[in-house]
């Protein structure tokens, strides 16, 4: 408890929580390994695999040549015969190769071996933005893994959800895609120190309110909060919740804030076309259809490519400015309380670099 | 046998999952499982009977499987292409060409890891080499001086495609050589030959050297898929198939054998198989469906 | 016209269909040619590629080693310098091998080098059901593509349209998936001869009605003109849209629909959960929130892998029974004409194998 | 010098894309593109921008490109990795590692099919022979006999990863020659050698003779991302790279050049350069930005 207490004065990024999960899971059970490219890079993965080597061994973090498909199926194969293997990827793209075993090998042993095998690996992919990556550097493809039964896909947006998480999914028995956006890696928050467990138990209310309720993921999070921050000042009470895990896909929580805000907004980190926010907004109006007031709203990317020039992606990526008007509409909110509320995000967000994180998104939140 | 009853009952339409038979390469699936112990794992494709009862697998559920019913190996969610019989270390066959090699690898990968003393094989056919993955997992079983083998069966076919359509004219042991691997390469259809080259393959994996990639020459007497003759239709010659024909890997085990199994015996011996072939037809025949319900099972762990 | 008219007597399946789009395509511009594994199967891709090389010369048609992310490449590369290849995969999961290609470097081709390069490429893919083929070779997987801006993904559901949206997809100058069901391979239509396009222009109404929309895509376009004929004879009158084109999405019929009829239900022949009728009922309700009266309903497969076994699959994929029971459901039809209804699709389909094409769709349609 | 000048002034903010500097590698960029005919074809990786240059791509639109501007080769949409100049034969720069092999390789089918007797390059790092990609490639180039060579700038490095935790010690051309393949090995830093290999290597492939595969042993100077030095980071010694110095390709040509090369001309030519280079740079910093509404463009064809 006093551990505990101590623990939410302690501030550090994302990258450095996931770092700590690693750690923990790796000190709990020698079954665990990574394979990685670039053990020894001194980037190493955002931080999040610093000093790994040095502290478990060599062959706790194997050096994967560049070769995706096969280290998937070297770490399935692993995983099917008692080791807990887990994989990064530095880019979702890099993870397009590896398809094949993901989607029948990872994703299909357990079942199709009628129970008799089990897949526990994590595979963490980076998906995002920023610094001109360009279009084969920054795509969001979470849609992808989720349409798969047999994999759990998991996107945090929070430092301690993404530790906690990371050793649940660690510790899981089914092959889980850990999804990373590459800014959140940066951001700040209270992080338990040591071993703990957040369950991979689905969306979750992280700002409640009850006049509109806006479903997001990862860093889009982020966003909505701060959308959240500046209505509220106006008098405008915003339900956000943290999707967290996109499968299996837990509708209670979301199904629960629309009926008391009777508004829905989601905000995709990928496309709107065939994105999560489809899948959401068509289990609500499925589910609860006369629980909407008015017409949902779902904000992602456009349907284009995301390109690298900091002219080009001006308006690209849903932000809080965007989040605050789609509220203000949807609700009818009148131009005058809307001025402030997007003028007080405005002047956070002056002179600061489209490509580059915010640092009002350090956190802590 | 198992085989041939197969064929023969197939177009009853109880088996109703394609089929890819193994008569012909049997010597070589033989071969190689009698150099492993029974902890040892081999791994295998679309063409796994032969593989699968060579290993030790359970003859009921393998019949009752094709026919999917509950009873079979897997429940019937899978069929012919998905046998499997973790006891025997039979364990998984994967119908998309090479995709069980990285699996194959990842498992030899455990045992070091576990310093199991295990030696896993990745059976695979001569298409496979063809696939990427192949070469990513022949680089990192290098690499890691890992205890497996590569037996690469090769049939001079994929599907109706023969190797020449497919692959430059070179030994296909060059490619495990590229990748710094032992190569070996023998007649697929000599049990003896195989048995002695997978013997060296297993006793060096066991030993911590690493990998060997041993190639089998063999031949499909059978179409690919499904149970029936089909050299008439024309993608190869009636004569390639009668040349190989007298290679038969039964004749010639039956012919070196010669005095040593007496006519008796053998008689005897055929009839018992005959009698357990159509036991587990009858088991496979009288097993129940699986329900419904169970389709949802075992999605997550 | 009078070809034209006499056309219409002439009925064939989508499989000869198909090929007669390949056989009109090469024969006009031989800049065109295929890749195909098996050029020499006497099988011949459900007979779509028989008699090609023998008519075109063995380099119209040309035979791929086992390596399909490989063959993709090379085909993308073909078609960046002015060639138009088409491949076939015979199975929609080897084509997962190839997604790296398909999503980098055709879908994006056109976009990154600022419209300079072309990608004129056609990638034929074969997902559904039936005998048995289990867990990873009877996948669905159109969602994937469609996520995808810069791709075509286009999924006939008439031999005509096989034939003529075949052609098109040849000739346009971007990358096309055109998927094909197993069972409609054996499905029969009338089919004009000769060289004719149908445009990659979105969704059809194929059965025009007023109470209820449905919206279908491939093979499920079949059961749901079923479900439509016995509905009409109990006095429901269904309209049922055939998707035909998943991207770009063209929702205008759709839309136009469901303000009529106010009914929505849409029929996957992938995955419910995130699968097409998710983005459908999403852009429904999102753009004409006031036109829905009942929830709408979204129909698929259920939330595991398809199974090999007869006894397993049961239930699984969605027939007419299924669609006739929800659309009386949706409009709260009598217990009494829907038993005659539900009655009639028992009676044809007594007897019938589970897992082979039922000679119902046969047509012609 | 074009490239020190990206790594004097990236700090600035200016340039905000990933770039992957050649600055040690440029013998093999000019050593091969000097054997190609302009309309000859080339394909790239991450580390494009030697290529780019030797193939004749335009500076001003390199520059304005790793600038984010409208002017850039493809206005802004890619940055530093994907350079392309269509005019000079420099078809596509690709950063996903061996994404570009098949692709290239489709191209060089593409020019057998319409006998246009031009001849294909695939620029390749030594991680992308590790991708099954390159084995799938190169497997079809020789069973096709295309017209193609795979230049293999082998720098010993991934990132900062060495070639021997990635592959076994065995000669990178073994790769070639498991799938039949030509093959050909020189040193990268040599700019003649490289020539004359390459002009053999372009030579067969116009004949119809088919792919070769040119290993050049080379290395990178700077970080493997980014504008730094960075031995100090300790995955490389000191002792190397400074050996590696000794062989710079530049020092190398100018020795050979020795008195061919006036002192004057040099001096004048370098002045060229460096003006050259200094006003891309303006062109760069002065040109817009695209507007965000070109963001939506070329989607589809
Ligand atoms: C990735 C992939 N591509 C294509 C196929 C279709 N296919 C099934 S079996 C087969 C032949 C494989 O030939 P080979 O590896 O030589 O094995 P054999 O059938 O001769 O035993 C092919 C191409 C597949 N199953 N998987
Ligand atoms: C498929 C894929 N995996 C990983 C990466 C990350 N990555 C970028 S550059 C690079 C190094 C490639 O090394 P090499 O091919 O030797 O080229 P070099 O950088 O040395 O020129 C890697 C691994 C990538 N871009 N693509
Ligand atoms: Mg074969
Ligand atoms: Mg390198």
């Amino acid at each position: 408890m006093t551990a505990q207490a101590v623990s939410q004065e302690r501030i550090i990024t994302l990258a450095d929580a996931i770092r700590e999960g690693l750690i923990e899971s790796f000190a709990r059970d020698d079954r665990t390994f990574m394979f990685a490219q670039g053990v020894d890079d001194p980037a190493s993965m955002w931080g999040t695999i610093k000093g790994i080597a040095k502290r478990f061994g060599e062959d706790r973090i194997i050096e994967m040549p560049v070769a995706e498909n096969g280290a998937v199926g070297i770490a399935v194969g692993a995983a099917l015969n008692g080791q807990r293997p887990v994989i990064g990827f530095h880019r979702v793209e890099f993870a397009l190769l590896a398809l094949e075993q993901i989607v029948n090998n990872a994703a299909k042993s357990h079942y199709i071996s009628n129970g008799q095998h089990k897949v526990p690996l994590v595979i963490r992919m980076v998906i995002g933005r920023g610094w001109g990556q360009g279009p084969e550097h920054s795509q969001s493809l979470e849609p992808i893994f989720s349409y798969f039964p047999g994999l759990k896909v998991v996107m945090p947006a929070f430092a301690a959800d993404a530790k906690g998480m990371l050793i649940s999914a660690i510790e899981d028995d089914n092959p889980v895609i850990f999804i990373e956006h590459r800014f959140l890696h940066y951001a700040t928050g209270h992080v338990p120190e040591g071993y703990y467990k957040n369950p991979l138990d689905g969306p979750r209310v992280v700002r409640e309110g009850k006049d509109v309720t806006i479903v997001a993921t990862a860093h889009a999070v982020l966003e909505a909060i701060r959308a959240a921050d500046v209505l509220r000042d106006i008098g405008c009470s915003v339900e956000v919740i943290d999707m967290r895990v996109l499968r299996p896909l837990n509708m209670a929580t979301i199904q629960a804030s629309v009926k008391k805000s009777g508004h829905l907004i989601t905000v995709d980190t990928g496309f709107v076309m065939y994105g999560i926010g489809a899948e959401v907004v068509a289990a609500v109006v499925g589910q609860n259809f006369s629980a909407l007031k008015a017409a949902p709203v779902r904000l992602g990317l456009p349907d284009h490519p995301t390109p690298s020039s900091r002219g080009l992606v001006v308006g690209v990526y849903p932000d809080s400015l965007r989040i605050t008007r789609e509220v203000g509409k949807m609700l009818g909110i009148g131009d005058d309380k809307m001025q402030l509320a997007l003028a007080s995000l405005e002047e956070q967000r002056k002179n600061l670099p489209i490509d580059a994180p915010d640092p009002f998104f350090k956190g802590p939140f | 046998m198992v085989e041939e009853a197969i064929a023969e009952h197939y177009g009853e339409g109880e088996m109703r999952c394609p089929v890819h038979l193994s008569i012909g390469q049997e010597a070589a699936a033989v071969g190689v499982c009698d150099a492993l112990a029974l902890t040892d794992k081999i791994y295998s494709t679309h063409r796994c009977h032969a593989h699968y009862l060579a290993k030790g697998g359970d003859l009921n559920r393998m019949f009752a499987e094709i026919c999917g019913k509950a009873a079979g190996c897997i429940g019937g969610r899978g069929g012919s292409m998905h046998l499997m019989d973790l006891e025997k270390g039979m364990m998984a066959s994967i119908p998309i060409v090479a995709s069980s090699i990285p699996i194959a690898t990842g498992s030899a990968l455990a045992d070091k890891r576990m310093r199991s003393g295990k030696v896993t094989v990745a059976f695979i056919g001569d298409a496979s080499i063809e696939e990427g993955v192949f070469h990513e997992s022949a680089n990192f079983a290098v690499l890691h001086r890992l205890p497996i083998v590569f037996v690469c069966e090769n049939n001079l076919y994929s599907v109706y495609t023969p190797l020449r359509q497919r692959q430059p004219d070179r030994p296909l042991t060059n490619v495990a050589l590229a990748h710094g691997m032992r190569a070996a390469h023998g007649d697929g259809n000599n049990l003896e030959e195989t048995y002695r080259l997978m013997s060296d393959a297993v006793a060096h994996a066991r030993c911590g050297n690493g990998p060997t990639f041993l190639l089998l020459d063999t031949y499909r007497w059978r179409e690919h898929c499904g149970p029936n003759f089909d050299n008439r239709i024309g993608y190869r010659t009636e004569a390639e198939y009668l040349q190989w024909e007298t290679r038969c890997p039964i004749r010639a085990l039956h012919k070196k054998l010669g005095s040593g199994l007496a006519p008796q015996r053998e008689k005897a011996m055929v009839e018992a198989i005959t009698v357990e072939i159509e036991s587990a037809r009858a088991f496979a025949r009288a097993a129940p469906l699986p329900e419904p319900a169970q389709a949802s099972q075992f999605v997550y762990a």
